[in-house]
């Protein structure tokens, strides 16, 4: 049996000696040794990546999958739910660029943490946050993936508040982990949900689901209220974790964490967890159409959102950090109609070249003795000629010119959208493949904005940071050329490197095949649908590859346009404006709409309900009965004369009762 | 024999204990400490050995004024045996964590939480329900002791309220029993069961009996509009005490609901379970709000443990067999959660004597072995993957999750995100942010405290991953316990084997 | 001992003996002295000794003039005297209180004359006169045929006893502490730490103030302490 | 023989004893106390004596004997009072027997 189980614990190690380090060390000055814990939380991941590759060899060729390994029963739901890793085609292609862009970024943040002196802290954070996710794609079922779900939100609530001196920090901390745990329980209600569809043989294992839902009991399910509520609380579920609306707003606040994490977790991995639950689940989804309406709509809203936001930002991450919201959007556009490797295709890209750029950003910021802000970068290129050229790549990428892998996976989500069915009638794939293409239009102008504000415009650093301005060490510039590389590279892998064309689509056919073939079924009942059409498909695809890469240079060329010269301000201040209320709106509706009532209505079942009527209600009853109790104290004890003529009285009572047969007679 | 031992042992402890030192409260903490963990020890067989221990159960006393003899019967099963893991562990944890507190008087205060520690056994292993109302109500004595001597500034007043409120709780109680001895002419727990006598009664008498029942039980917990004596208790226990109190004691009401209204009471569980769902929803809400609004941590932690057995009593009152299993593990996963927070919180308030929301700050750089800890204590209790909270939580919510009510467990699952608000902004203003000056002489957790929590964080890991001997030993009792009432409530007709004992006892 | 008079006569006496005693217990009700309550008391006394006088019982009659009127009324006009702080001046003679008293003996009285008017009593001829002789047979009469009056009358004689010695005890303990004192040890133990700046005030201010401390003083030590205190 | 009528003694015992009663309870001084107590015991001692009057035998020597006792216990009980009003007077400075109602607590 294939060591699966070593590829989680491996980083679990390294969190757990690194972590017992840090807290040992809790009294030293300097801490515990960096170069044994650099060591060590680099090496975990690197093992882990090893691993996953071997396990990656034996399903190459073979078997699409490896059997599922049950360690030991967890919860005792309906026959036994076991604690299981299952590794198929879509957990390979997840591990390998999870460890693989995870190593790379642990080895930059030793770079780019060596000083700080909670750099033990930082690793071991870094390394549970890689078992974490590790276990979210390995599990085997929903509460398997759910211990990794919440796993990686809490280690983007320690990450985000590392520096935890500063409470800006830990609120965008908190802030996070609350609003991913709302989405957590949209992950449970949906995952009761599809178990009690399920009826008796009810299982939450995806084998199961799977087998269920591809079968004609599942399929006889399609469109009925759970299935929808369930589709509907597991989108809610990945809205949380992948930062779409209504539950981004922690995504830009996340930046306040350190730059590798806003790489490794907002950007690469942890985000695009929720895309990951839809694929795993793509035969239940695939069963409410109206949910993947939704999915699409919510995706393009979000990715229009999130590039119109960033257009506007002046922090050069949280720019990155809107980008990858709208990334996203994109992502979960091609859900929706069930291109789900695609998706995942885009997935898989977007963690090369948004890594790239976010690490990128990271050494700029490092050069620059953390200044994050565009109005004081520019004409850093001489500068930084690594970063630079790892940077262009990435922005290459991003911006989709043609062959950098941004092109290729953007590319085959507009077509994708293009050939959607008509949902209820409407045309929405072409509708929001339009809306994506303008989406794909502003993308390329805050791209492009961002590299003149940083690189190509004149310089507005100041003179004394620009003095000491340096390269990052190797430590930091090689993870990042080696990520450039692969932004370019990942768009080969379409097309493939080994003989067959398609090699991704062929790589994840087993797990999504069916799911894709049930949306192709629908669409068939559409006669126009171009994806029915194989001859038509090649054209449209050239129609629309040619209509992207004009908006990309379309795009480069409004950029160079408005931002050649620089920013007209120089001097940072806060958003205002429309800039403002774009960005903080919905923070604000939210703020309005729920934080404070609910801490009113806290408030009040705190102070009124609880303190004033309830205990008053109770004070009320001891008062009353202390006041009778007093009474009668005070009856037997304050009056020796009183108890006195109270016991005769009682004797009296006594008497004349006895008397009563006599008394009763007549006088 | 092996259960009454397990009994006395306590109480023979408690006796040993009168012979410590009542000066080196060191010596007397050790002595004490042994002796949990020697009767901790004595109790691991009920859980680990594949058999049943023989019940136990002889003629005790006829009970004055009706036809019912008291027997002295002690049986264990899966559920009473998790739940005495659960207490004599928690002993030994109170014991320690009140070392620095009670200081000297620790023989006094070992004493009690030994009797304590006995009675509550008493009324876990007791089938009887004379002997379980001793053991019940017997337990307050040493709780309001001491809550009354070691407590904090308003503890007279504190141990007052509590005795008072829990008092009355169960004075129907007391007239319950008092009337099915009258009327029934048994206490036997497990006759009244097999032969479902209760159902002979008038239907108004049932209700008043199930009232009594629920009532007392209800208060325990304690259930929404019964929870007036709770944080004032819990703020002015001293650590050892509230770890005992919250951990244990609450304990005792849900156990009851389910050990004793469930199945007596099957019709009434289910002709009243919407009214207890919605005190249980409403104390699973109203209870993280006011967490959420509450200044005092104590209090802040007393009112998250009214959230969790709220949540604990919606589940038993679906009576699903997921949600009585997820029932059982919260209860022994709230336990260890809420002792290890008491105790750390006990172990800051001994040093800094002060324990508000708003006195500490910056904790993190300063003290971070208590901090990793009480993080990890108050992720446990935010029922985070990977801890027995959620073992425990993910089986109630599913368990109540029903298509047709479905919204039972979406009300109940907001409490998954209010726990996290409430705890996460207590974590925040104690252990983040800038450092303050007036904390500079605030040293780490020591060695003893560490030994204190680590263990109880340790386990809730360990059944986070593993909760299958507690769900299915405790588990498995606790459904079946309810299987009555889920069959009432689902509409199902009787199975025929229940008929069958009925007609045979009517012939009898 | 005594004549039987004549029925008219006999009347005459009752009637007068009757207005006496109702008119001297009304004025204790009403007295504001002690010493004045204790004079009318005895005028109740003495006028109820003449009733048993005219009832056939002259050894009770004289009983009641010896003992009762001389030796108890005595005694409680020694005591009255002796302490001569009787008057309550301070304190309303009746208060709100005295006024729901009041209708306790209202009641007492309706009950019996309701009683006596349904069920009137009558003399008996067999009625035996109460002489030192016939009382002393039936008392002191021991063996098997006796009414047992005699167990009674030893009890009395033990009551009698007690009554002696406690009242000893109860009048002597305070001149016992008093006799301790000059000793200097206080019956609680003084800590000396805990007001090591009263120590010059005398070891019986320590022990109060300890005692205090302690929170544990029952009454009646608190009170000898007290008195102890007063004595400085 | 004369003949008093007996309802009449029983009356004027009743009334005494009322008297009694009502000086005993609604008078606050302790002496007072103590003579109301002493006159419903003479109230009691006349209802004996009256009653001797209306039975025969051992039943009239009743009504003789047990006044004898009853003055027994009056004398005890004025002993022991009095020494206990000694007592108090001492300690408390009062007569006053409202003011002794915290000796309770």
């Amino acid at each position: 049996m294939y060591p699966l189980w070593l590829i989680p614990v491996l980083p679990l190690v390294g969190f757990i000696v690194n972590g017992l380090l840090s807290l040992g060390s809790a009294g030293s000055k300097r801490g515990p040794s960096r170069g044994f814990v650099a060591a060590l939380a680099v090496a975990m991941p690197l093992l882990a990546f090893l691993v996953t590759i071997g396990a990656t060899a034996h399903i190459w060729n073979g078997p699409t999958t490896l059997p599922i390994q049950t360690y030991w029963e967890w919860l005792p739901i309906g026959k036994g739910l076991g604690f299981g890793l299952q590794f198929d085609r879509l957990t390979a292609l997840m591990l390998l660029f999870i460890t693989g862009i995870g190593t790379l970024i642990h080895l930059y943040s030793v770079g780019y943490m060596r000083e700080d002196r909670g750099f033990a802290r930082f690793m071991a954070y870094l390394n549970l946050f890689m078992a974490s996710m590790i276990i979210l794609v390995l599990g085997d079922s929903l509460p398997v993936t759910f211990l990794g779900w919440e796993g990686v939100g809490l280690c983007s609530y320690l990450l985000i508040g590392f520096w935890h001196q500063d409470h800006a920090n830990n609120d965008a901390a908190r802030k996070a982990f609350v609003i991913n745990r709302i989405g957590d329980l949209g992950f449970l209600l949906g995952a009761f949900c599809l178990y009690l569809a399920m009826g008796k043989d009810a299982s939450l294992r995806y084998v199961d689901i799977a087998d269920f839902f591809q079968g004609d009991a599942g399929k006889a399910l399609a469109s009925t209220p759970l299935i929808v509520a369930a589709c509907a609380l597991l989108f809610l579920g990945c809205t949380g974790k992948s930062a779409q609306l209504p539950l981004l707003t922690w995504l830009p606040d996340a930046m306040a964490g350190p730059t590798p994490v806003s790489a490794l977790i907002h950007a690469a991995t942890m985000v695009t967890s929720g895309v990951y639950l839809a694929a795993r689940l793509s035969d239940v989804f695939v069963l409410a159409p109206a949910v993947m309406t939704a999915i699409t709509l919510i995706g393009c809203a979000t990715a229009v959102y999130g590039a119109i936001a960033g257009l506007v930002q002046w922090d050069i991450k949280k720019v990155l950090a809107y980008s990858t919201v709208s990334q996203l959007g994109f992502m979960f556009m091609a859900v929706g109609v069930g291109a789900f490797d695609v998706a995942l295709y885009h997935v898989f890209t977007h963690a090369f070249f948004k890594a790239t750029l976010f690490l990128g950003a990271g050494s700029v910021i490092h050069a620059l003795h953390h200044e994050q802000d565009l109005r004081r970068m520019g004409g850093l290129t001489k500068v930084l000629p690594l970063t630079y050229s790892s940077m262009v790549f990435g922005w290459f990428a991003i911006i989709g010119m043609p062959l950098g892998s941004g092109f290729m996976s953007k590319d085959l989500i507009l077509e994708r959208l293009w050939a959607a069915p008509d949902m209820f009638g409407v045309q929405v794939g072409k509708l929001v493949c339009v809306v994506a293409l303008i989406t794909a239009l502003l993308t390329a102008i805050y791209m492009s904005r961002l590299m003149y504000y940083v690189f190509w415009s004149p310089s507005r650093v100041p003179a004394e940071v620009k003095a000491h301005a340096h390269e990052a060490p190797f430590v930091m510039s090689a993870p990042v050329l080696l990520l450039s590389f692969g932004s370019m590279v990942a768009g080969a892998m379409w097309f493939g490197a080994v003989p067959q064309i398609n090699a991704f689509e062929l790589w994840l056919r087993p797990v999504v095949e069916h799911a894709q073939g049930a949306t192709a079924l629908v669409a068939s009942a559409d006669p126009h649908a171009a994806a029915a059409e194989p001859h038509d498909h090649s054209a449209l695809a050239w129609a629309i590859a040619g209509c992207s890469i004009a908006v990309a240079f379309f795009g480069w060329l409004i950029a160079h346009l408005l931002f050649r010269r620089g920013p007209k301000e120089s001097e940072p201040r806060p958003l205002s404006g429309f800039a403002a209320a774009w960005t903080s709106g919905l923070d604000r509706i939210y703020d309005l709409v729920i934080a404070k009532p609910l801490a009113a209505l806290a408030w009040i079942v705190a102070r009124v309900i609880d303190q004033a009527l309830l205990t008053g209600v109770l004070r009320g009853i001891g008062e009353v009965s202390g006041f009778l109790g007093e009474g009668y104290v005070a009856l037997q004890r304050s009056r020796l004369r009183i108890s006195v003529t109270l016991s005769l009285l009682g004797a009296v009572v006594v008497v004349a009762y006895l008397l009563m047969p006599v008394l009763s007679k007549a006088a | 024999m092996y259960l009454t031992a397990l009994l006395a042992a306590p109480f023979a402890a408690a006796l040993l204990a009168c012979f410590g030192s009542g000066r080196d409260g060191a010596a007397a903490t050790r002595l004490a400490l042994v002796l949990a963990l020697a009767i901790a020890a004595l109790g691991v067989p009920l859980v680990t050995c594949l058999t049943a221990p023989g019940a136990v159960e002889h003629a005790w006393f006829s009970l004055a004024g009706t036809g019912a003899v008291v027997q002295f019967s002690l049986a264990s099963d899966g559920l009473t045996a998790w739940l005495i893991q659960l207490v004599t562990f928690l002993v030994p944890v109170g014991l320690l964590a009140s070392r620095d507190q009670v200081g000297e008087r620790m023989r006094e205060f070992a004493v009690a939480v030994l009797v304590m520690e006995g009675l509550m056994i008493g009324a876990l292993l007791s089938r009887d329900l004379v002997l379980f109302y001793l053991c019940f109500e017997g337990m307050l004595i040493p709780m309001v002791v001491l809550m009354a001597l070691f407590g904090g500034t308003d503890r007279r007043g504190a141990a007052l309220q509590f005795f008072l409120y829990t008092m009355l709780g169960s004075v129907g109680l007391l007239v319950a029993i008092w009337y099915i001895a009258q009327t029934l002419q048994t206490t036997s727990l497990t006759e009244l069961m097999d032969s479902r006598m209760l159902a002979t009664l008038s239907s108004g008498e049932q209700v008043a009996l199930f009232a009594a029942f629920a009532l007392a039980f209800a208060v325990k917990v304690p259930l929404a509009p019964f929870h007036g004596w709770q944080a004032r208790a819990y703020a002015e226990c001293p650590t050892g005490a509230v770890v005992l109190l919250s951990g244990a004691m609450a304990k005792l009401g849900t156990y009851g609901l389910i050990r004793f209204v469930l199945p007596l009471f099957p019709e009434l569980s289910a002709e009243y379970a919407n009214l207890f769902i919605i005190l249980g929803l409403v104390s699973v809400i109203a209870g993280a709000l006011m967490a959420w609004a509450a200044t005092d941590v104590k209090r802040l932690i007393a009112f998250s443990s009214l959230s969790h057995l709220g949540l604990v009593v919606v589940g038993i009152f679906t009576f699903s067999d997921l949600a009585l299993k997820g029932a059982a593990v919260q209860m022994v996963a709230h336990g260890i959660s809420v002792a290890a927070l008491f105790v750390l919180v006990g172990a800051l308030e001994s040093r800094a004597l002060k324990r508000g929301i708003d006195d500490f700050g910056g904790l993190a750089g300063r003290a971070p072995i208590l901090a990793t800890l009480f993080i990890g204590a108050a992720l446990a209790s935010a029922a985070l993957p990977g801890t027995a909270n959620f073992a425990g939580e993910f089986l109630l919510l599913m368990g109540v999750f029903q298509p047709r009510q479905w919204w039972i467990a979406a009300i109940a699952g907001l409490s998954t995100i209010l726990t996290a608000v409430y705890l996460l902004r207590l974590v925040q203003r104690w252990f983040y942010g800038p450092r303050r000056a007036d904390l500079a002489v605030l040293p780490d957790l020591g060695v003893r405290e560490v030994v204190t929590v680590a263990p109880l964080l340790a386990l809730s890991l360990f059944f986070g991953f593993y909760p299958k001997p507690i769900s299915d030993q405790a588990g498995t009792v606790a459904s079946r316990l309810g299987a009555e009432a889920r069959r009432v409530a689902s509409g199902a007709p009787a199975p025929v084997a229940v008929v069958e004992t009925k007609d045979a006892h009517a012939a009898r | 001992m005594f004549p039987d008079l004549n029925q008219s006569l006999g009347t005459i006496y009752f009637g007068l003996f009757a207005v006496i005693a109702l008119l001297c217990g009304a004025g204790l009700l009403v007295a504001r002295h002690p010493i004045k309550g204790a004079i009318c008391l005895i005028g109740v006394m003495l006028s109820l000794s003449g009733l048993y006088a005219i009832l056939h019982s002259p050894f009770i009659a004289v009983l009641q003039v010896l003992v009762y009127a001389g030796a108890i009324m005595m005694l409680l006009v020694f005591v009255i005297m002796v302490l001569n702080q009787g008057e309550d001046h301070a304190v309303p003679r009746f208060d709100r209180s005295s006024v729901l008293a009041l209708v306790l003996p209202v009641l007492v009285g309706a009950l019996v004359v309701a009683t006596l008017k349904r069920v009137p009593l009558v003399n008996d001829a067999g009625a035996t006169r109460g002489t030192i002789q016939r009382i002393s047979e039936a008392m002191f009469t021991v063996g098997p045929a006796s009414p047992g009056y005699y167990l009674l009358f030893e009890i009395g004689g033990l009551l009698l006893l007690a009554a002696l010695v406690s009242a000893v005890l109860l009048a002597k303990r305070s001149l016992d502490r008093r006799a301790e004192e000059p000793d200097g040890t206080p019956a609680n133990g003084a800590m000396p730490h805990a007001h090591p700046g009263h120590a010059d005030r005398g070891p019986a201010v320590v022990s109060l103030h300890d005692q205090a401390a302690a929170g544990s003083t029952t009454v009646t030590a608190a009170g000898a302490v007290d008195v102890s205190t007063r004595a400085h | 023989m004369n003949a008093i009528d007996p309802n009449h003694v029983q009356i004027l015992a009743a009334l005494l004893f009322a008297l009694g009663l009502a000086v005993a309870a609604s008078r606050r001084n302790i002496f007072f106390l103590l003579m109301g107590v002493e006159l419903m015991l003479n109230a009691v001692n006349l209802s004996f004596v009256g009653f001797s009057r209306t039975f025969a035998g051992s039943g009239s020597l009743v009504g003789h004997l047990s006044p004898l006792f009853i003055i027994a216990i009056a004398a005890a009980e004025a002993c022991v009072g009095l020494a206990i009003v000694i007592c108090i007077v001492r300690n408390r400075d009062s007569l006053d027997s409202d003011a002794y109602a915290e000796m309770k607590e």
